[in-house]
């Protein structure tokens, strides 16, 4: 009970914090059909921007990290990444009006991981002055490949069965794609850069004082995106917004529990426990959707963006974040 | 100079397939093209072509355009980029006649 | 495959009513339509297709194309637009004739 | 004769500030036929930043403004607004070679308000150390929206009148076009973040320090258009550049009478009336006109654009601004 | 309303050379031309029109066309464009048939 | 042999340095086939940017310089960029397998100059502390202007002769042409800007801070765009190739040896030599490849361009900045 009113109150609290104030701005100008548009190039941009920032600096801390103890965290990642397309595909399965493949191709979007999500985590987490393991943020593809490698495979086994119209793909071929894309290329090159280099002082002077503000706007885009893709969810089974806005809730907190798990064996901190949540939480908003349309080109895409971008995108970032946050203060005593 | 008949081959689909719809054109003796960004609506869904930053960019639409000098080897084409696109992907597709200068560019 | 005849048409006006010229279109019948963003020279004015920073960005052109099945829509589509457009606002229309594979998708 | 003296000089000393040489350096290098040019992208971005900054500013202050001193300026600005689009329509009236719905847009684009403008003002007033009430900015829409629909109201009644051809435009979908237009709402999101969430930190971070060098390139581009859209102006009446060339001085000065007795009764202060005679001297180059093109289609853009952008904008950038500084400081002795 | 035969030229070259070649358009005696940005594969090389930054940017494609009431115009406009640039920049033109409403625009 | 040493250590030690990293970064992800991209828009701002900035500050120190001592400098940059040209062509013209006005071309290409590794060097000097005179960015066009004109007739001279089919290039177009690239018109409106106003506190907060960081994603391009381009090499003859890995080193070291005459005579610093012999090593990106697309239309731009973009850049960036910088150390005993 006490729990819960702490945790209300943080919710609202939470909500006073400008990264969400953003995005809930986007939505409700896009509601009241404002002509304001961010440009594409901009947008393209400020991803770049952020994941080089979490790269660079995840990096340059890995340098002298014990990574011995990633090893845990990475493998609940994996685990995650599998079990919540796993068991998404099963749900929907159970969904008479829900075709197969879209079931499961929804299912990988949501096993796969969101960068603005991500971010938005770090940084109200800097926020309240939780810290977290540096290579936090490279769990990333750990969760994300598997989930998208798995939804295509199952979708092309459930094809290849139905109508035997289903094409073999290699996963080594999802996986090369996978790490192709500009998301997870770009926090490669960043760890990479941060391992390799000495980038303190470009990191210092522009990486990472403009992150905050870089975020904001990113927050404002998703939020006007979410209202706007509104409409492709009108047109497919109401159980995707379910789906969409459960999901999320119910990723993280199997999530945390994991990272509770890697805390006690591991000293994994409560940053990373509420990180690897977050991670869980979120939906791939970049790479996943067009990953998914080439590879599973007979799921509807209005399904999966839909769910995506205009349901699961907020639930993860205005009732995920400060939930995971709120209850890692109730559990490690913060 | 005397000017040749020949036929364009036009075809508007989903900018996710753009360089292997282009394969396919080329595969059916195709010498050329040309491409533009596209928007539209048909069937299944409205595709923008303005500037605004959308997440999921990548649903956009192209035009591409292909000069062919006889009748075969345009509907090939035609019936190609169909029979391997459209029962996945949206699009549409059509001929037309033109008149070029050399025959032999095509 | 047979192929078969329709007719498409084409509109070239200023970006700012292409929504409500397209909203024209289909009234008069037109399941779909393709936009492209263009520039050009007319008797009104000089339109860019540079991405330069202009500060008044909305004079720009849009290419409007648009296949129906016959002739009658064609010039029905054509002559509502040039009524109703194209005394305040700059931009051309005109028809070809196309051939298309399935005739039901339009 | 001191004053005009005095004038002179700083009018040679505004000359020096970055803002104008940013502004005049545009033209010069577009006289030059310099093949320079800054994105669209950027310039979109520039904008939307410069307005967020004005109105996060703004909403933080008024948390704990005293609202009721605003008032008056308020409605300074609508009687402001209203007032240069009649007396604009009706000089204009009075020329035969002007069409009259020409005249009426021209005039309603002078009585609408620029924020590149506004942001210059502001700028050049902080380098002078005069203050402002941090509502002032959110004057704007006081005199923009009534300028806009009254223009258009005239046009189109001009337009049954005369052939019956005009149609009837409701004020209410104009307002609405108004406040969605992305000037207006994105000032209106900034007021809300600032009022209703704590951005302070990404407001510190970036929106603030990034804004003076975002409005040297926002000058820049201006002075570059103004060159680029002289051409059009030489297609029509010579009229126009004569009307765009008094009309900002003119309309500045009765803001600025007008902002004195708001001083002398509610204490307005001299910065905001500087920012007050500014925003009457400025026209609108963003949302104005598309807007107009839009519901007075009879109207010839090139009639208001060429006198608005070429003629209008330098005139309240490079002798407006400084002549209010100045007058500001004689008159209010600082 | 009846309807007007007339022909639209098509000409697809590089960006660089864009205001001359419309020029050469222009002093063919069209009354005005329609440009939109364009990509494509050619003899020479391939041109893109995705938005990634590219050092060299100049080297991108532009598509020109351009409505005239005869043929004789077209067929001048085709031969003066094909001697005056293609010879050393890369390109094609070609003529297509259309239908326009008034033919005193052109 | 001490000397090799040393050099060796500072290549490997400037390898680290972020500035090298993201060039090599860049052209390792394109080599991967990563689908990361920076929009065109943002390009062409950076390269804006860092222009503007080391233009600014050439004007901002020029006011209070003595000119007399650029005399030399200059003198130097101008007879470097004929000399590069006539060179170029010389060794061109003796390969059977290289067309005359490709050879050209190419030459002229790597007698002009680029900004963005002038701009990497400027950041390098600063991290190792080296000083160099405010003006010495100022020399560009010393170097860029002749050298393009010389190129450009030289072949068309060689057009005439040949076929008659050559067209008279006046050299006052050409100058002026280069004048109004967006690359030299951006600085010498910086430089402007830093003469005639006070443009400090923009400089400070805006363009100077956010150089670093600029400069680092410009390299990430250039090495994408090195990558990307090599196939173009590949369709001509090999010797393109050669020249392009020699010709930065060569030219560099001849200008180091003007310059260091220059550090003799009239006092040249240090900084200033290692410039020049970058400016010298580096070729136009920007606006040589569509001037001389322009000007020589029967050269094949394959040559020059996969020269210059794959070869030629990353030696000037990623061997001749460091070898300059360790001649330095050891001629003036740094
Ligand atoms: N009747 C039509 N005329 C012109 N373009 C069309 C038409 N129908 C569809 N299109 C284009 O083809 C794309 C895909 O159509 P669809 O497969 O029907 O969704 C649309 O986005 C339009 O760009
Ligand atoms: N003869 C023509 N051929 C092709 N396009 C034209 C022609 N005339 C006008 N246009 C296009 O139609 C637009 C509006 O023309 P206008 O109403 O004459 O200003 C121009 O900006 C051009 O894009
Ligand atoms: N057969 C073709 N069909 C359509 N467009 C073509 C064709 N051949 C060439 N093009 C276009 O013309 C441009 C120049 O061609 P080229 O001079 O052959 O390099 C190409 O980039 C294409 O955009
Ligand atoms: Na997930
Ligand atoms: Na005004
Ligand atoms: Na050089």
């Amino acid at each position: 009970m006490d729990f819960l009113l702490d945790f209300l109150g943080r919710l609202v609290g939470q909500l006073q914090s400008p990264t969400l104030g953003f995005l809930l701005g986007g939505m409700l100008i896009a509601a009241l059909g404002s002509k304001l548009q961010i440009p594409q190039a901009i947008y393209q941009f400020i991803v770049f921007m952020l994941l080089m920032k979490i790269g660079i600096k995840g990096g340059m801390e890995i340098r002298d990290a014990n990574l011995l103890e990633m090893a845990l965290p990475a493998l609940a990642s994996v685990i995650l990444g599998v079990g919540i397309v796993l068991g998404g595909s099963f749900l929907f399965s159970l969904i008479p009006s829900v075709r197969r493949e879209d079931g499961i191709a929804t299912a990988g979007l949501f096993g796969a991981v969101s960068a603005s999500t991500l971010a938005a985590a770090m940084v109200l987490l800097e926020e309240e002055s939780i810290g977290f393991e540096a290579w936090v943020p490279a769990l990333y593809p750990f969760m994300d490949i598997p989930a998208l490698i798995l939804a295509i495979v199952l979708a092309n086994k459930h094809l290849k069965q139905q109508e035997g119209s289903g094409t073999t793909v290699s996963s080594w071929s999802i996986v090369k794609d996978s790490l192709r894309s500009s998301a997870v290329s770009a926090m490669l090159l960043g760890i990479a850069l941060g391992l390799f280099t000495n980038p303190e002082r470009v990191y210092d002077s522009f990486y990472d004082p403009l992150f905050r503000g870089f975020l904001s706007v990113l927050m404002l885009i998703m939020g006007m995106e979410a209202w706007s893709r509104i409409h492709e969810l009108k047109r497919v089974a109401q159980w995707y917004a379910v789906y969409a806005f459960v999901g999320p809730i119910l990723h993280g907190l199997a999530a945390f529990g994991l990272g509770y798990i890697a805390h006690v064996l591991v000293g994994f901190s409560p940053g990373g426990v509420v990180l690897l949540a977050v991670i869980a939480a979120s939906n791939s908003d970049i790479s996943g959707p067009p990953t998914l349309r080439g590879a599973i080109p007979t799921a509807n895409p209005s399904a999966y963006i839909g769910a995506s971008t205009s349901v699961g995108t907020p639930v993860a970032l205005a009732i995920c974040i400060p939930l995971f946050i709120a209850l890692a203060k109730a559990v490690f005593d913060l | 100079m005397t000017l040749h008949k020949a036929i364009k081959v036009v075809v508007i689909t989903e900018i996710i397939i753009s360089e292997q719809v282009c394969h396919t054109i080329e595969s059916c003796g195709a010498t050329g093209y040309t491409v533009v960004a596209a928007g539209g609506k048909g069937d299944r869904n409205v595709r923008t072509i303005s500037d605004r930053a959308s997440v999921v960019e990548e649903f956009r639409n192209i035009k591409i355009e292909c000069i062919v000098k006889t009748h075969d080897t345009a509907q090939l084409i035609l019936e190609s980029v169909a029979e391997k696109w459209f029962r996945n992907y949206s699009g549409i597709a059509y001929l037309e006649e033109v008149e070029i200068l050399r025959s032999d560019k095509f």
